[in-house]
């Protein structure tokens, strides 16, 4: 079946790995996979994005208009992609820097303290997006924790592995802030 | 407002309200104020058309709440003398970027300094291309890594940064010439002072007006706005020295 | 009746931009079109417009984006290879919706070719050679006089609807002598509030750009060049028609060709042929209307299009005739201007 | 003694880049770091009012014309 | 089996390239490519290329031809408006007849209009953007992959037939990663004697031109291009197609909008409406004689051409249907990829 | 041949057999024997690739007996790039009008000096458009009339004749920069041997050489033979000296 | 009815003015014309001609292939045109730099020593266009000598109208050469 | 006493420009205008044969290198 993600934030904040991560480890998972970025000048101080389809079949287009999964990392992006999930789907959004969460009640929305997890107990801000990616995980089992694992070994730079394990951390922490399944 | 307080400085009325876009610290924002400054001081607002190309500025128009043009990549100069001819009579100025104006626009640019056009280039010298994501611009400084110099700027491949300022000096019809910087509140203030200059020698018909910008692109060269600022003096000044180049004799003035 | 003379194309056109209130001419020399600057170099002195030679056809092509959005009327002239580098600049025209007048005379391609006059830049003119949804008017003179005249019809076009007009004139047109009858001269008084001229008080800053960074700006923008495209072609199609009211068989033809397709008329009819003569003036936006009419006729047999090229505009009259009836080609490249007789034997070959 | 100032910033504007802080010859401006603006960017404010004196860099080096400035009555005029 | 990535379309094409055997490559940054560009400077230490980054696109297909002149495998590539900037250059590439590749990410225009993706490149692509008779072979992929596989199939296309080659590629395409199997490298050992490489003493010394100034000899030089392109139509045509064997509705579309129109097959069939669809993979030589075929069988109703334009390829697939079927349009513009259910509305439309 | 009498001088192997198509006393002419007469003399026939672009001699291919490439208006440099970064062991060089080089070429001409490219330009200058019949070059004298100056060049409009010489002597990277004439046999003579001097730098890889010929175009001047040499003295020479601007330091060479 | 014709010699002959005044002077005598040069940079060195067609009806093509009349003032011109004059056409040739004339027998070639005769008669080689345009006229009658005078004041510049004289001398001239009319 | 020289003119070649004559140190060339090349143009010729010093001056003017110069032997020998 088809998955279309979009994952949304400043640039910086780390949006556009989540879903390489993501679109990696599905395909490691054997699914056919895209990846699609938010490009060019609009991305200067305004937001950043990437649109990730996961599917068994062909993927159409890349581009998606309406999103199964949402994840969303500051208000900009919060206002943008909230009317663009789908009825019944998921909306994640970073609850430590955006005070007002989402006001629609079709979809299922969860708030998530990634930021301030990440820097009040791991001390590394820049992990936002793997605490954000363990919560995903276990909301939408839309890929196997080892295999985003395996996609980080895949896409970081080998000098980069020292970092590897607080990733895992990170990734961890995420999963356990969703307490509900 | 503070009772018993004058008000001393405000944003000028010659900028939009739009919000302006460029990256945290970026000279461009300064250098449109700047300009903004001097149409508003000297009040030329209704005769000023300005030209922006593609770069960063491209989104000038949204900011400069005066008559404009967007031309198409390098071409800033071409654009302007066809307005200029036109409209002898009116402030032109063409705000380009260092790609645009030394490498695709170089012809161009070279051939409207030597016919002595009578308008004013602001040229932001970024030593980068900022617009499209940090790739090496004709200024790019040997050794600076950008993304299609990743390992810097080697000049045994693709010589050394020009020095657009001294160039356009030595043509006879360019009439001033001055590089410029806004890392301090001191060089800014000549920023402006230097711009007000130029408008106002074109306005008096002397020829070409050339203010180069030793700029900055925190973002395109992967630094804070400060240490933006510390690149500028360690490694810019040193070969984009600010100087005046060239200006009118005094009798002309 | 207007002043009567014996001019070349290339002299006709500049006399004609001149007459018509020309205030701006940016080129640069290239044969076989150079006569146009050197006739506007020569006469400057007596007429208030400005002439700059630029540096190259592509600064040519900017200062025309410029000095149009100033409000100007301009004009610049070319021939083949640099028609080519002024794309892109014609592109920025038609999205920014600057009125300009160009001028291709054409020689034969690809790449430098030949100074000899051709119509191989039919699909970059109509077809857009630029990127992008994008059209020119194009308008195709046949004679010296109708070059007049067409000039004096671009700069309205090209006031009217705010949009890049092309003349697709040739080497032979534009260096060829003929008698011409030259219109009075107009004084030319341009009515542009949106042109770029200094932002006075009493309106907002006029901007002219064609830089639409959202996607639902960009489209909105493309729909309404597809709406003023539309509206040109419900207004501005012209076409010339020879001998087709009983013709059985319909020689397509434009530009120098079309002259020589005529002569072609006449000796067909004079061997018993009912030949008849259709001639796009407009090629673009192209007649397909009346020439679908004429498909649907039956006495209609078959049509030819008959050009200086490997075969462009047929493909506009197969899309016309839309397989009602054989569309055929003929044409002579390289600069080789094909011979009425050579056509004859063309049409009889297909009547066999 | 020198011009006592005031400063404005205006906070949807400002991005944070630290250029007035920087250039504030009497230390009184600083980056408020626990808030950020509607662009989730930090903002400048005026820390140590009573130390502006009116100097106009932190306006002339601000890049988004993000500041206005004010300066005491009666005090001799300044210019940018 | 090749190497399995995850890749950008743009990077993808920069490594495919390199294992195609890139001799030079001569480049100016534009979104959305630069990172064709940016793969290459990082990769050009390990290997045995040439990475000139050119001070303009002008600039840059004027290397390309003189490096491919001098027999080496050469790439640029660029979006639409540098694309526009390179037509002269490709005229005379054509004409001169030099083996190169070009890469067209395009983005919507006209002028500078968005960077999102477009197809409304497809005239100057096709049809020839520059001035004369000649034509590119124009690769136009739907993915990442194919996008690679082009890549070699260009290169080798551009040497055997002595051509430049296109591939049209589209902001999304570039941008996007996907799954890809890498084909491994093949060492590249050019054989053009006809290469400017030095005058031995063992031959006449080469000349690569494209002027002819006698009209005669240049009509035979166009004779030369046209039956080369006879050749390569013969030869070289390509398409894809999905679900046409029973199809009563046939959806043309290329590049990006094909896999849109992809789905839409699926939702169509699902609802019942015998959908099938035609994918051009080279659109120019654009396959005429295929579409023709449909066009005959009575099952099929009608055509309609789904583009990321105002409507470009449809002009073609009116060409190949000849009248026989009712051939529509439905395209949207300005970078907006369409929606599969859009195009299933469109279809239901027609169907009333 | 005369008994008792030995060859000192014909016609180099490295023309062609066809006829030169030029106007009588056109410096192209002269230029094409002398670049010929190097390649002769230094042997590099195998190892030559030669650029033309349009101009009047966009027919140099017939008559010199090198590989060639016929490059389009203004893009030789840009030609030449392509040509010596694929083959940097082979001989390259560019031959082009003013027009070329210094109208529509100025970008291509200055980045590839800028970068260093390693090949030779000849660079005729002409001061007019040859090829197209006489109009206005980059390098037209102030006052000089052409088709497109009737009047004569009127510098406030269009500004004074570049330079190019002078201008391109400044890139560090350029080894050797020279201006010489063929209007008397000494000056050809030393034409002769900066073709050389450029030659022997470009094998040793010391960066771009430039020859800059103060040329004549008696037919498009409207002058005889005679004459144009006449003009080349007394107008020609004091704008356009006939000096060495550059060249590589002794220890490189 | 349609005359076609050419006149070739070398640039500076006066062979594009001569076709010049022949159009000037038919479309003064009311008749359609057109002129169409040779151009561009094969004039250089080479020879240089122009075609002019005078017809009752609209001109179709400016440019011939096959001519009624020629005039040829060099060899070259000569070798060129001499296959294209039409079966019992009309070749003109300059005799006195010209030494071997036509071989054609199926058309009517007149040798005129218009160079002799400017120089030597009127010592201006100038002119030497006009003799053999007065010769021409005698030979084809294709306009008035009047016309051609008419033509000449039209499209000389008033500067040179002192030249008006000699011109029509070298006319009469060369309508003189031709003995049978 | 200067070497004794002797110098070929392909006339088909020359173009008379002149060039040669003026560069003449003994003005032992002229211009034939009485007679043409097949190009019809007048054609220099070796007027004066024994003045001929074999300076190569005129080869080396020549635009059409349509001169040949030869020298008489045992004469020490020279350089373009
Ligand atoms: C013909 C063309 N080529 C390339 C581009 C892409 N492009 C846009 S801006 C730019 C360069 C920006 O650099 P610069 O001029 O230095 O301005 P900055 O953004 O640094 O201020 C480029 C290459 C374009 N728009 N058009
Ligand atoms: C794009 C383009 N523009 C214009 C021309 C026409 N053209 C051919 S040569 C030339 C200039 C010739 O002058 P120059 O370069 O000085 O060479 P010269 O003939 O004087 O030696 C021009 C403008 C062309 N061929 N291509
Ligand atoms: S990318 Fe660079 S130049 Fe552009 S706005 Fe950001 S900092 Fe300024
Ligand atoms: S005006 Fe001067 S003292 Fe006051 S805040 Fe600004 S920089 Fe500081
Ligand atoms: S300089 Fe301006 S934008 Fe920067 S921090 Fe200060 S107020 Fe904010
Ligand atoms: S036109 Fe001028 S440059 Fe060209 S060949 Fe003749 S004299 Fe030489
Ligand atoms: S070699 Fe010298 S002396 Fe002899 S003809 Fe030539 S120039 Fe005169
Ligand atoms: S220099 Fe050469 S071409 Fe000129 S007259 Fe003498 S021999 Fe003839
Ligand atoms: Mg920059
Ligand atoms: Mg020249």
């Amino acid at each position: 079946m088809l998955k279309e993600m979009v994952f949304a934030g400043f640039g910086g904040q780390g949006v556009l790995s989540m879903g390489t991560l993501i679109a990696y480890a599905a395909m490691k998972e054997g699914k056919e996979v895209s990846w699609f970025p938010s490009y060019g000048p609009e991305m200067r101080g305004g937001t950043a994005n990437c649109m990730v389809n996961v599917s068994d079949e062909a993927i159409s287009s890349p581009i998606d208009t309406e999103f199964d999964i949402a994840a969303v990392f500051n208000i900009p992006s919060l206002e943008k992609f909230e009317p663009k999930v789908k009825k019944g789907g998921i909306l994640i959004w970073e609850n430590s820097v955006i005070k007002k969460g989402p006001t629609r009640k079709d979809i299922h929305s969860y708030g998530v303290p990634a930021i301030r997890t990440a820097t009040d107990k791991l001390k590394n801000i820049k992990v936002m997006n793997m605490v954000a990616m363990g919560a995903l995980l276990k909301i939408t089992q839309i890929v196997k924790k080892e295999s985003v694992l395996t996609a980080l070994k895949g896409t970081l730079p080998e000098r980069y592995h020292h970092l590897l394990p607080l990733n895992r951390n990170a990734l961890d922490m995420g999963f356990d802030l969703i307490k509900t399944k | 407002m503070k009772k018993g307080y004058k008000l001393i400085y405000k944003r000028p009325q010659t900028l939009t309200k739009t919000r302006i876009n460029y990256c945290p610290g970026c000279f461009h924002s300064t250098m449109h104020k700047l300009l903004m400054e001097v149409v508003e001081e000297m009040g030329i607002q209704e005769k000023t058309v300005g030209v922006c190309p593609v770069g960063c500025s491209v989104f000038a128009y949204n900011y400069m709440n005066v008559d404009m043009q967007e031309a198409a990549h390098g071409r800033a100069a071409a654009v302007a003398t066809g307005i200029k001819r036109m409209l002898p009579d009116r402030y032109v100025f063409s705000y380009q970027g260092d790609g645009d104006l030394a490498a695709i626009g170089t012809a161009e640019t070279l051939h409207a300094c030597n016919r002595g056009e009578n308008f004013t280039f602001v040229f932001i010298n970024n030593g980068i291309y900022g617009m499209t994501g940090g790739q090496m611009a004709p200024t790019t400084l040997e050794g600076q890594k950008t993304t299609t110099s990743p390992y810097g700027r080697d000049p045994e491949k693709i010589g050394l940064p020009l020095k657009m300022a001294e160039i356009v000096s030595q043509f006879e019809r360019v009439a001033y010439v001055e590089r410029v910087s806004c890392n301090t509140p001191a060089n800014t203030r000549k920023a402006k002072k230097a711009l007000r200059n130029a408008f106002e020698y074109q306005g008096k018909k002397l020829g070409t007006t050339f203010i180069e910008v030793a700029s900055n692109c925190p973002s395109g060269w992967k630094m804070t706005p400060e240490q933006s600022l510390k690149w500028l003096e360690e490694r810019v000044f040193p070969y984009y020295p600010l100087k005046v180049f060239k200006k009118p004799d005094k009798k002309e003035v | 009746m207007g002043e009567i003379r014996l001019m070349k194309g290339n002299e006709a056109l500049g006399e004609a931009a001149i007459r018509a209130g020309l205030q701006g001419y940016f080129g640069y020399p290239i044969t076989p079109q150079s006569e146009v600057m050197e006739y506007l170099a020569q006469q400057e002195p007596h007429h208030n417009y400005v002439f700059l030679q630029a540096e190259s056809e592509v600064a040519a092509v900017n200062m025309m984006y410029g000095a149009g959005g100033a409000g100007a009327r301009v004009l610049t002239t070319t021939s083949s290879p640099g028609f080519s580098l002024m794309q892109e600049g014609i592109s920025y025209i038609a999205c920014a919706e600057i009125p300009c007048l160009f001028c291709n005379v054409v020689r034969g391609g690809p790449g430098l070719g030949t100074i000899q006059p051709s119509q191989s830049d039919y699909f970059q003119s109509t077809k857009g050679g630029g990127h992008g949804d994008y059209h020119t008017i194009v308008l195709a003179p046949n004679s010296v006089q109708e070059m007049v005249d067409f000039v004096y019809l671009g700069f309205n076009l090209a006031d009217k609807y705010r949009t890049p007009v092309t003349i697709l004139s040739d080497g032979a047109i534009g260096q060829m002598m003929e008698k011409v009858e030259l219109p009075d001269p107009v004084e030319y008084k341009p009515d542009k509030p949106w042109a770029t001229t200094g932002k006075t008080k009493d309106r907002e800053r006029n901007i002219l750009t064609s830089l639409y960074i959202q996607s639902e700006d960009m489209e909105k923008k493309n729909q309404k060049l597809q709406k003023k495209y539309e509206k040109i072609k419900q207004n501005e199609i012209r076409f010339d028609e020879y001998k087709t009211e009983d013709a059985e068989i319909i020689i397509v033809s434009f530009g120098l060709s079309s002259r020589v397709s005529r002569k072609s008329v006449d000796i067909g009819r004079a061997q018993g042929m009912k030949i008849g003569l259709f001639r796009p003036q407009t090629v673009w936006p192209f007649p397909y209307e009346k020439l679908r009419e004429y498909a649907d006729k039956d006495r209609v047999k078959f049509f030819i299009s008959i050009e200086m090229n490997a075969g462009q505009m047929v493909e506009d009259v197969k899309l016309a005739v839309c397989g009602k009836k054989p569309v055929h080609f003929y044409g002579r490249m390289g600069g080789i201007v094909p011979d009425s007789y050579e056509v004859i034997e063309q049409i009889k070959k297909i009547k066999e | 003694m020198p011009a006592k100032g005031y400063v404005e910033i205006d906070i949807e504007r400002c991005k944070g880049c630290d250029l007035c802080v920087l250039s504030c010859p009497t230390d009184c401006l600083a980056l408020n770091i626990s808030d950020t603006n509607s662009y989730g960017l930090y903002y400048a404010y005026l820390k140590e009012e009573d130390d502006c004196i009116a100097c106009m860099n932190c306006s002339v080096i601000c890049p988004d014309a993000a500041i206005t400035v004010y300066k005491k009555e009666d005090q001799p005029k300044q210019r940018s």
